[in-house]
């Protein structure tokens, strides 16, 4: 699981830098999106990979900690998925903004070359 | 698996066959989105996986954790009960969608607006029922 | 008294000029009585001390003020600091009198004064510094007023062009000064003026001496305009004549040679020294009196006289011979005083006759006789004539050029250039009073002229009598002073000199014979050529200045722009690529350098996990590929990787993330389709740019993808394949439940161990919702996005077409069915948000989940029912929830405080409530509370602030029909 | 021994959700349609949903309900959203 | 703890509290909720100045201990922790001050030009104190985040296409960034397993030898990610647009935002790669050193090639950072003691600058005077916000165009380092600690990069004068006919109090430069910022 | 007791959610209770058009009904999916003519026929109360008219109307 996750976060992040580096509005709000769901993945991987260990306790509310999943990784990823919602939201409005005003969706606002 | 040892076989069997027949229903449903060759005949297929697909699954963990915690729980019945609710939604507002493209479109064998004007234009009905 | 004497003639002018600004703007004679006064003041103080200098005393003052830097405010004056504070505040008073007649009262007089006496007081911090560093503090200062000076009549362009030139050379130099003086306290250890002038030895040794001596020779040359740096000084011509006066006799450029002379006997004396400044010297000398001779503009002739006189200084200051040190210090005084009586003359004529021109000036002595006389006296100091000031260190130069110093070209050339030197002088001397005040008067005089009023000629009559005197009694007058500066700046190495008017019949007098000969007789045969010369004879192309506006224009303004857009862009696209590339590339540096192992810490093989990631690879590489043309397909596609990666977060034990990331998936789709109406259809027969330019450039971002693709994929695969290091979490597991009171370590780790991070990420959430709001409150949508969309279009016919249905049938009829299920789902989603929240301390879930969860809730009505119709039965006041939710959070965990405790502290004990039993009762789910209330509130301004440009649209169409309407009208009136 | 056998089968079973959620996922590139590409998106949601019950099954933990039952209850806003948007042009009117 | 310690959170509650309440304020409470929002921002300065003196007060002998504040209660490796010490203490300052100029100075008109500009601008600078507080890696990301939305806000504030296109490009480029943050981050923690500082400090001598590089790779992408905030070439080319675009209160406010940058280099370089860190000691060093001085001589050509004063202020932001970095690069205390007075000065006056822009443009051009946004034709609310009835704030200025012009001036003499304003002294600081990194006096050779700082340094100080001369005669004296624009006190009093303030560094230079190096010491005594965290024992284990 | 409680079978089938999301105990029962009134307070602000139940005690009737039909068309679609492709099989529209008005019975009735594998609502016209369903193996169209109008229609207007 730990080749299939790493190629994952592989492939995810080259979509989402071709994406990043083309000159469409659209496509840079793909291409970060794509990039931040990389990026949550790569900040869980290393947390290491665990199956069946949620770090949700028992009952009695006690652990050892060896048989949970490194919750710290899933704390930030939690943070980075909703900072990743909120600038795809305020990306796509700023391109919707940009759009109107200068009549393009070119990323520089003027098509080029 | 390590809870494997506390569920009893019957309840091993009944959900692993569960499990199988939700999950075959749904791959079943899956090839049929494949295999047929127009949207309105696709738009059949998934339902295999959202009725019976679901429902086998749903009493598959049903029974497991029934089992598994010696009472009955029945929270997944919600998930059966919410699906059955919501997938006509999408697929409604989808075949109605596909249905105006295709009129748009004029595609052969789409059916005409008219068919469903008011009783006057009952008579109508006939004439364009029909489906390819 | 004498403690503060210093830093009061420094203070006094800085001060006075400040209150000038609050006199009236018509007050002349008030303005003058100020700066005269305190001018006098700072002069009379200056006397005052010459008891404490004389005898090589030294005054010193120091006052803390960087100390750790080496940086005081300390002032220091001794006999070389005192004359030179007398001579600018003595000639700044004569200024002060003159000005008070030159300037008209429509000038701002305010402003004159202030820049005035700004300037002499920064020429006297030059002066009395005791700190290298204030010394440059000062020297910058006297660059900026001078700058301000030059341009006061900034409505001409000259003086506009003469201003700017002036400060960029001398800033320049300050600069390089301020670099050099770095150097020396690099070297002596401290910028104090005593301690550097007592180690001379060091300085020369020193491998840094040449920079540094480049450097500081860079500021002394050009603010002393020496060649090559002297073309600024004629362009600050246009600067009013007090100032030019002032400027060019006493002050500005002499600021350059008294530095030199005050590091004399630190720098001078070697080789360098002596090749640099001598060079200088000597060429400023013969050019500035070659290019003075041809100069039609009085004050122009002045400018380059003074170039010249400033050369012969230099020059005699490169010698590295006490005498001539000697005879430079004595020059300085001389040039200072008659230059600034010629300056002033020439103001008079200027005044009186309304031109500068020597071709249009012309037998002006009948109408002005005083003031011509004096002209004439000047003149002749300045041409070196016999019993005027000039004549004396003129003899000394002389007898400094003949002898041998450093045995090279350069010393065997000073006589010659000094004979030709002071022969160019005497002819330009004799050409001012031969053209102004002789010949026949001119009938074409703007003005009728007159002798100026008393005190207007008073100054000018004054210098001219101190010429005269020291002239043919040097020994009783200047000679005390003379010597006490000297001293003070050569110590013990002062030479007996003498201060006689005749010295026998010796060389340098022949010399000087030669000299007026040799300069009468070239006016008297060149006199007419120089009358009607357009340039000078051989340098009438090349011009300092026009090279140096050249370079700079090339330097400042082409280079520099070429520059920019060379090395900078303004296109994303290029941004991007670099910031890639740069942290490819610095990740990449310690992973080659240290090469990247794998380990072997593995969870086991999963083929339903592979093969889940197949879909979401093959879903993300396609969204890659559809994003361009088909971005409903591309939307699609990625909501497809993103499910994937939910069902990950699933597989691998964060049910959290998982139950988070599928409702922001939910959301943010709908979000992009809400933002999707406003793109204009894209088909493939735009045109695009192809070739293999396009190939190839499309190559190399795959190449760049693919690179960081795989270099992401190794470092997170060498991080996986490691044992895990000693985490902190192993402390947030044996807590959470004792501690923290919940189970769901990573709620607890949101809501208290890490609460800080969330209260910070609800704030982002919040502040994006809200630019959101405020960037669409004024949404314009393009032209093309106005009209309802095509859908919309053909419907609206259809229904207007068919005559049982009114506009709107269609979309009230597709909804009529499934907006009843939508809407009997809300109160299904509150419990399911109601739930979430609650069960997000022991389970997944918690107040993000269930805020997004509500905002869907919403949403899904909206979609149901449409704007209006939601919103005639919601009162939904996003904001408000935004507000109060981050009030909430805050307030909770700020209320700990009060108890005493850290901010953001959780409590939280088991109540026993009857009927229901113990329940866990902690702080934190408050504090959830807040996060809740925020995320709702913002998640749902967003989309709805998005969804309500579709109503603005209709608005947005009438009024641009209505511009149309008036456009047509305005057309036909 | 029935231990191994319902893990078999769960392992089989989430093969096949997963054989169904390919399957979509053709479609979903192929289209030919954007009705067909979110067809299969809504039905992938629910494949994805039954994926995360047996996920929860092979744990025996409840705790993956949660994502299970969001999917039920607020699967279907997006493809709405998606469905509308192919009728209307709009998303909210 | 005693009650003084919660001071530390103040910075970051206040301007939170004061934001959110403003929400529940209604729109059209234009002045009540200006009123608040001053209100909250002198509180914030004056925390700041009681925290400054806080921080002063710890001796500077052996021993500093920084002060520490655990949030929550958790001791400190587990949870965040705020620490303050001189260096956190002088940017909260920094930021209390420039964001009550640029406060005021909106009061005039901008704070109505859109809607919660006053919330928006209290999280900006919420997340200032918090970014320059917090001594948790992890946290600092959330605080950068919690700027930078607040700056995508102030920067769109006012709309209009080139702001909007601007906008975009600062908004990609930064959101590229903070992937770039979170991946350094994790990375790291994947290594180490903690995210607080000083815990990273002491963490770094376990990290066996066979994960170093992972750790040098994370600490690099991190520092990429800061280098764009501070505006290294060539990541530097969305800085100059994206702050001449925004409206002149917001341009001020984001000085601070590239300082950000070279803060949190100057912070972890010297606390996790300082001279206790073994082989790791100077990592990425030479790289900040390099893109200082290639970021100067690049801002330096801009500051020439720019025609617009906007343009030219951005240019002079980059300056400035390119300056900051190559110092901090240098890595020396003499040096990073004169780069601190540097960013001070070099902040005040380019804040005081770009406000300045907006009313020396408006002697430009008649109409100017009008607020530059678009016109709302398209609102539904038929631009409630728009009705901007030329009401007054304060009084117009009598003699505006000589305060106009004495300001300029000032301004001009700060950016290229002229004197008497303190512009000269911090580059003179600068210049002399580059040179004399023992203490003036102590011989010590002088290798040519420094030579090549100090040429930058002088070289593009005599840039900005001669574009700032450019400019200021072509407004100032060159117009036949020059329209006295309507300057409002409250426009006119915060530029001129930033310059006054700078004025008051130059005669408190002394105290100013004690009081930086004392800051620069600690920084490069990292066992003093371990110890005020993590206690004597972890501190003693890193010094050893 | 309708403004406190303006929706109670939607209160009680909340609370009934709520408790089978939790746990059956009289804490949840009266946290579930409080929110459950929340929630159906906050759906009367939508105004729906209020479904009247006449005869509840059907429902589960019907739901059997469909449960089995469902089961039925599983096994028919599952084929079809399976057998070889070239047999002949005919899909097609099908319009039938509601008497069924009440729109939550519509609304129940289009959940009827979209998770029956093999028919699909398709459109529904508002004004004539037509019904448009598309079937997959469309052997008789008046059949499935007549199936429809007989075995969900007749029921739900039992229920409903
Ligand atoms: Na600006
Ligand atoms: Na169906």
């Amino acid at each position: 699981m730990e080749l299939t996750l790493a190629i994952a976060i592989g492939v995810l992040t080259g979509s989402g830098v071709w994406l990043v580096l083309r000159p469409r509005t659209y496509q840079l709000v793909i291409g970060l999106s794509l990039l931040s769901y990389a990026v949550n993945l790569f900040i869980f991987s290393m947390g290491r990979l665990r199956v069946g260990a949620a770090p949700v306790l028992g009952a009695d509310g006690s652990g050892n900690p060896a048989d949970f999943a490194d919750p710290v990784p899933q704390a930030l990823v939690l943070t980075a998925i909703v900072i990743g919602f909120a600038t795809t939201a305020l990306l796509l409005v700023v391109l919707i903004a940009a759009r109107g005003l200068t009549g393009s969706d070119h990323v520089d606002g003027r098509e080029s070359r | 698996m390590t809870y494997a040892g506390a569920l009893p076989a019957w309840a091993a069997l009944l959900t692993a066959f569960l499990v199988l027949v939700g999950a075959g229903l749904t791959l079943l449903g899956a090839i049929g989105t494949l295999r047929f060759g127009s949207f309105f005949e696709r738009v059949h297929a998934p339902t295999l996986g959202t009725s019976w697909g679901t429902g086998a699954i749903v009493l598959a963990s049903i029974v497991c954790f029934s089992a598994l915690g010696s009472r009955p729980v029945a929270n997944e019945l919600l998930i059966g009960v919410f699906i059955t609710l919501t997938t006509p939604v999408t697929l409604m507002l989808l075949a109605r969608a596909a249905l105006y493209r295709d009129r748009a479109e004029r595609k052969p064998g789409v059916p005409a607006r008219s068919i469903l004007r008011p009783p006057r234009g009952r008579d109508q009905q006939g004439e364009s029922g029909g489906g390819q | 008294m004498e403690l503060y004497s210093l830093p009061l003639i420094i203070a006094l002018p800085f001060v006075a000029g400040l209150a000038a600004t609050l006199l009236p703007s018509d007050s002349r004679a008030p303005a003058t009585w100020l700066a005269g006064a305190t001018t006098l003041a700072s002069l009379a103080l200056t006397l005052s001390l010459y008891p404490s200098v004389h005898g090589g005393g030294i005054v010193r003052q120091r006052f803390e003020w960087i100390p750790s830097l080496g940086l005081d405010f300390a002032l220091r004056m001794d006999g070389f600091a005192w004359i030179f504070a007398a001579l600018v505040s003595g000639i700044g008073l004569l200024v002060v009198v003159y000005t008070r007649y030159y300037i008209s009262p429509e000038d701002p007089v305010r402003r004159f004064h202030l820049f005035f006496l700004a300037f002499m007081g920064s020429m006297l911090g030059v002066v009395l510094a005791g700190n290298l560093i204030l010394l440059v503090v000062f020297w910058e200062l006297t660059s900026i007023f001078s700058f301000l000076l030059i341009g006061y009549w900034h409505h001409n362009q000259t003086a506009r062009d003469g201003a700017r030139m002036a400060l960029t050379i001398t800033a320049i130099g300050g600069l390089a000064l301020l670099s050099g003086v770095l150097v020396i306290g690099h070297i002596v250890g401290s910028y104090d003026l005593d301690t550097v002038l007592a180690s001379g030895n060091a300085i020369r040794n020193h491998d840094l001496y040449v920079p540094a001596l480049l450097l500081i020779l860079l500021g002394t040359l050009t603010k002393s305009a020496q060649f090559p740096f002297q073309f600024w000084l004629p362009n600050a011509m246009t600067a009013p004549t007090p100032v030019s006066a002032f400027l060019h006799s006493a002050t500005m450029v002499k600021a350059g040679v008294f530095l030199m002379a005050r590091l004399w006997p630190v720098l001078s004396g070697t080789p360098e020294w002596f090749l640099i400044v001598g060079l200088a010297g000597m060429t400023s000398l013969v050019l500035g009196a070659y290019l003075a001779i041809f100069q039609q503009d009085l004050k122009g002739l002045l400018a380059y006289s003074t170039i010249s006189h400033l050369g012969l200084i230099t020059l005699l200051l490169s010698l590295g011979s006490p005498l001539a040190a000697v005879a430079a210090i004595f020059h300085m005084l001389n040039h200072a005083t008659f230059k600034a009586s010629l300056f002033m003359a020439a103001g008079i004529i200027d005044h009186e006759t309304g031109t500068r021109d020597l071709r249009r000036l012309s037998g002006l002595f009948r109408y002005m006789p005083i003031t011509g006389t004096l002209a004439m006296v000047a003149s002749a100091a300045m041409a070196g004539v016999p019993l005027l000031n000039g004549f004396l260190s003129k003899e000394m130069f002389f007898a400094e050029a003949v002898e041998t110093h450093a045995d090279s070209w350069l010393d065997t050339a000073a006589p010659y250039a000094a004979v030709l030197g002071s022969a160019l002088a005497v002819t330009y001397s004799i050409r001012l009073i031969h053209s102004i005040f002789l010949g026949v008067p001119s009938e074409s005089f703007p003005r009728e002229p007159h002798e100026p009023p008393f005190w207007m000629r008073f100054p000018v009559m004054l210098l001219v009598v101190a010429c005269l005197v020291v002239g043919i009694i040097p020994g009783l007058t200047i000679g005390p002073f003379l010597q006490v500066a000297v001293s003070s700046v050569l110590g013990a190495a002062t030479p007996q000199y003498s201060l006689a008017v005749w010295h026998g019949f010796t060389l340098p007098l022949a010399m000087s014979a030669i000299a007026l000969a040799v300069g009468a007789v070239l006016y008297l045969f060149a006199g007419d050529y120089l009358e009607r010369a357009e340039s000078p004879l051989l340098f009438g192309r090349i011009q300092g200045q026009h090279i140096f506006e050249r370079t700079m224009v090339a330097i400042s303004w082409r280079g520099a722009r070429l520059v920019e857009q060379v090395f900078g862009t303004k296109r994303l696209q290029p941004q991007m690529r670099l910031l890639v590339a740069a942290a490819v590339a610095a990740a990449a540096t310690p992973l080659f350098a240290s090469g990247l192992g794998f380990g072997s810490y593995s969870s086991g093989h999963d083929v339903a996990f592979a093969g889940l990631w197949g879909i979401g690879m093959v879903c993300a590489v396609a969204a890659a590929q559809r994003a361009k043309f088909h971005r409903l397909a591309a939307l699609v596609l990625l909501g497809g990787t993103g499910l994937v990666t939910c069902l990950s977060f699933v597989w691998l034990s964060a049910p959290d993330l998982a139950a988070t990331q599928l409702l922001v998936e939910i959301v943010t789709t709908v979000l992009i389709l809400l933002g999707l109406r406003w793109l204009p259809k894209r088909s493939e027969a735009l045109r695009e740019p192809s070739g293999p330019l396009a190939r190839a450039r499309h190559f190399r971002d795959l190449v760049i993808a693919v690179v960081v693709g795989a270099g992401m994929a190794a470092m997170s695969y060498a991080v996986m394949t490691r044992k895990p290091p000693d985490t902190i979490a192993h402390f947030f597991i044996e807590r959470a439940y004792s501690e923290g009171g919940g189970r769901n370590v990573v709620n607890v780790i949101l809501v208290d161990f890490r609460g800080f991070d969330t209260l910070g990420e609800i704030t982002v959430l919040g502040t994006v919702a809200l630019t959101v709001f405020a960037l669409l409150r004024r949404f314009r949508p393009a032209q093309d996005s106005i009209e309802r969309p095509e859908q919309q279009r053909v419907q609206l016919s259809y229904d207007e077409a068919e005559p049982d249905r009114g506009a709107g049938a269609t979309p009230t009829e597709y909804l009529y069915v499934p907006s009843v299920i939508m809407q009997w789902m809300f109160p299904v989603v509150i419990v399911l948000a109601a739930y979430l929240f609650l069960r997000g301390h022991d389970a997944p879930g918690g107040g993000f989940t269930a805020g997004v969860a509500m905002a869907a809730g919403f949403v899904l009505q909206y979609m149901a029912g449409g704007t209006v119709w939601v919103e005639d039965r919601l009162r939904i006041l996003p904001v408000r929830w935004i507000g109060g939710g981050l009030v909430l959070a805050a307030l909770t965990g700020a209320t700990s405080i009060f108890v005493g405790d850290a901010f953001l502290t959780s409590y939280f004990r088991y109540v026993g409530l009857p009927l229901i039993g113990k329940i866990p009762m902690a702080s934190a789910t408050i504090f959830d509370l807040g996060v809740f209330g925020l995320v709702v509130g913002a998640t749902v301004l967003m989309l709805i602030a998005i969804a309500h440009q579709s109503i603005r649209r209709l608005r947005a169409a009438r009024l641009e029909e209505e511009r149309q309407l008036v456009e047509e009208r305005r057309q036909w009136s | 021994m029935t231990a191994i056998i319902l893990l078999w089968c769960l392992t089989a079973a989430q093969a096949m959700l997963v054989a169904a959620m390919g399957c979509y996922t053709f479609r979903l590139i192929r289209g030919p349609r954007a009705q067909d590409r979110v067809l299969c998106l809504d039905a992938i949601y629910v494949s994805a949903m039954l994926l995360v019950l047996t996920v929860g099954i092979r744990a025996g933990s409840p705790i993956y309900f949660e994502a299970a039952l969001i999917i039920a209850v607020l699967g279907f806003a997006s493809s709405v959203a998606l469905a509308k948007f192919l009728m209307r042009g709009e998303v909210i009117e | 703890m005693e009650w003084t310690r919660h001071l530390l959170v103040v910075p970051i509650l206040l301007p939170l509290v004061t934001g959110a309440l403003l929400l529940l304020i209604d729109e059209s409470h234009h002045t009540l909720k200006a009123l608040v929002s001053l209100a909250s921002t002198v509180l914030l300065l004056l925390a700041s100045v009681v925290l400054t003196r806080m921080a002063n007060s710890v001796p500077v002998e052996r021993g500093i201990v920084s002060l520490s504040y655990a949030v929550a209660s958790w001791p400190a490796p587990l949870a965040i922790v705020l620490v303050l010490d001189r260096l956190s203490a002088l940017m909260l300052v920094l930021v209390a001050v420039i964001g009550l100029a640029s406060l005021v100075f909106s009061l005039a008109r901008w704070h109505r030009a859109g809607p919660h500009f006053h919330t928006l601008f209290q999280f900006l600078l919420m997340g200032l104190a918090g970014a320059f507080l917090t001594g948790d890696l992890f946290n600092l990301f959330v605080f950068f985040e919690v700027t930078l939305a607040a700056s995508y806000g102030l920067l769109l504030h006012g709309s209009g296409a080139f702001r909007v296109r601007s906008g975009l490009h600062y908004i990609a480029i930064n959101l590229a960034a903070s992937l770039l943050f979170l991946i350094g981050v994790s990375l790291i923690y994947g290594v180490t397993g903690t995210l607080n500082m000083a815990d990273l400090a002491v963490r770094l001598h376990a990290v066996p030898a066979g994960d170093r590089m992972l750790l040098q790779a994370g600490a690099a992408i991190l520092g990429i990610a800061f280098l764009v905030k501070a505006g290294v070439w060539p990541l530097c080319f969305w800085l100059p647009s994206a702050y001449m675009a925004a409206a002149a209160p917001v341009s001020a406010i984001f000085v601070i935002l590239t300082k950000v940058g070279v803060y949190v280099l100057l912070r972890l370089s010297l606390l996790l790669f300082g001279s206790q860190a073994g082989e790791l000691t100077g990592f990425g060093g030479t790289v900040m050193l390099w893109g200082g001085l290639v970021t100067v001589a690049f801002a330096t050509s801009g500051v020439l090639a720019s025609q617009a004063m906007g343009r030219l202020a951005g240019y002079s932001v980059l300056v400035s950072s390119g300056t900051l970095l190559a110092a901090v690069g240098m890595g020396d205390a003499a040096v990073v003691s004169g780069a601190l007075f540097y960013l001070v000065s070099s902040t005040l006056t380019t804040a005081a600058f770009f406000m300045l822009i907006e009313l020396v443009e408006r002697a430009r051009e008649p109409g100017a005077d009008l607020l530059a946004v678009t016109r709302e034709a398209y609102g539904e609310d038929g631009g409630e916000d728009e009705e901007r009835d030329d009401e007054e704030v304060g009084v117009v200025m009598p003699g505006a165009l000589a305060i106009l012009g004495v300001c300029f001036g000032c301004v001009a003499l700060l950016l290229a380092g002229l004197p008497p304003l303190s512009g000269f002294v911090a580059k003179f600081a600068m210049l002399t600690g580059m040179l004399n990194l023992y203490g003036l006096g102590t011989p010590a050779s002088i290798p040519p990069r420094t030579w090549l700082l100090v040429a930058l340094v002088i070289l593009s100080g005599l840039a900005a004068l001669l574009a700032m001369m450019r400019s200021g005669i072509g407004t100032f004296w060159a117009p036949l006919e020059t329209v006295v624009p309507r300057v409002l006190v409250v426009e006119i009093a915060p530029v001129a109090g930033l310059l006054v303030l700078c004025l008051f560094l130059t005669v408190k230079g002394g105290a100013m430069i004690e009081y930086t190096e004392a800051a620069a010491l600690s920084l490069h005594d990292p066992s003093s910022y371990i110890q005020g965290v993590l206690g004597p024992e972890q501190a003693k284990a890193v010094a050893r | 007791m309708t403004r406190a409680l303006p929706y109670p079978i939607l209160t009680a089938a909340l609370l009934l959610t709520w408790m089978l999301l939790t746990s059956f105990s009289p804490g949840q029962f009266i946290l579930g209770g409080l929110i459950a009134v929340a929630a159906s307070r906050a759906m009367a602000a939508l105004q729906p058009s209020k479904p009247r139940l006449r005869q509840w005690q059907l429902i589960p009737r019907l739901a059997g009904i469909v449960a089995l039909d469902i089961l039925r068309s599983n096994i028919a679609v599952a084929r079809i999916v399976l057998q070889r492709r070239g047999r002949k099989r005919k899909s097609g529209f099908v319009a039938i003519p509601l008497d069924l008005r009440d729109r939550t019975g519509l609304a129940v009735l289009a959940c009827i026929v979209t998770s029956t594998p093999g028919t699909a609502w398709v459109e529904h016209a508002q004004d004539s109360n037509i019904l448009l369903i598309h079937v997959l193996d469309l052997v008789d169209e008046q059949g499935w008219v007549t199936l429809i109008k007989s075995r969900y229609e007749s029921l739900l207007m039992e229920i409903f109307e």
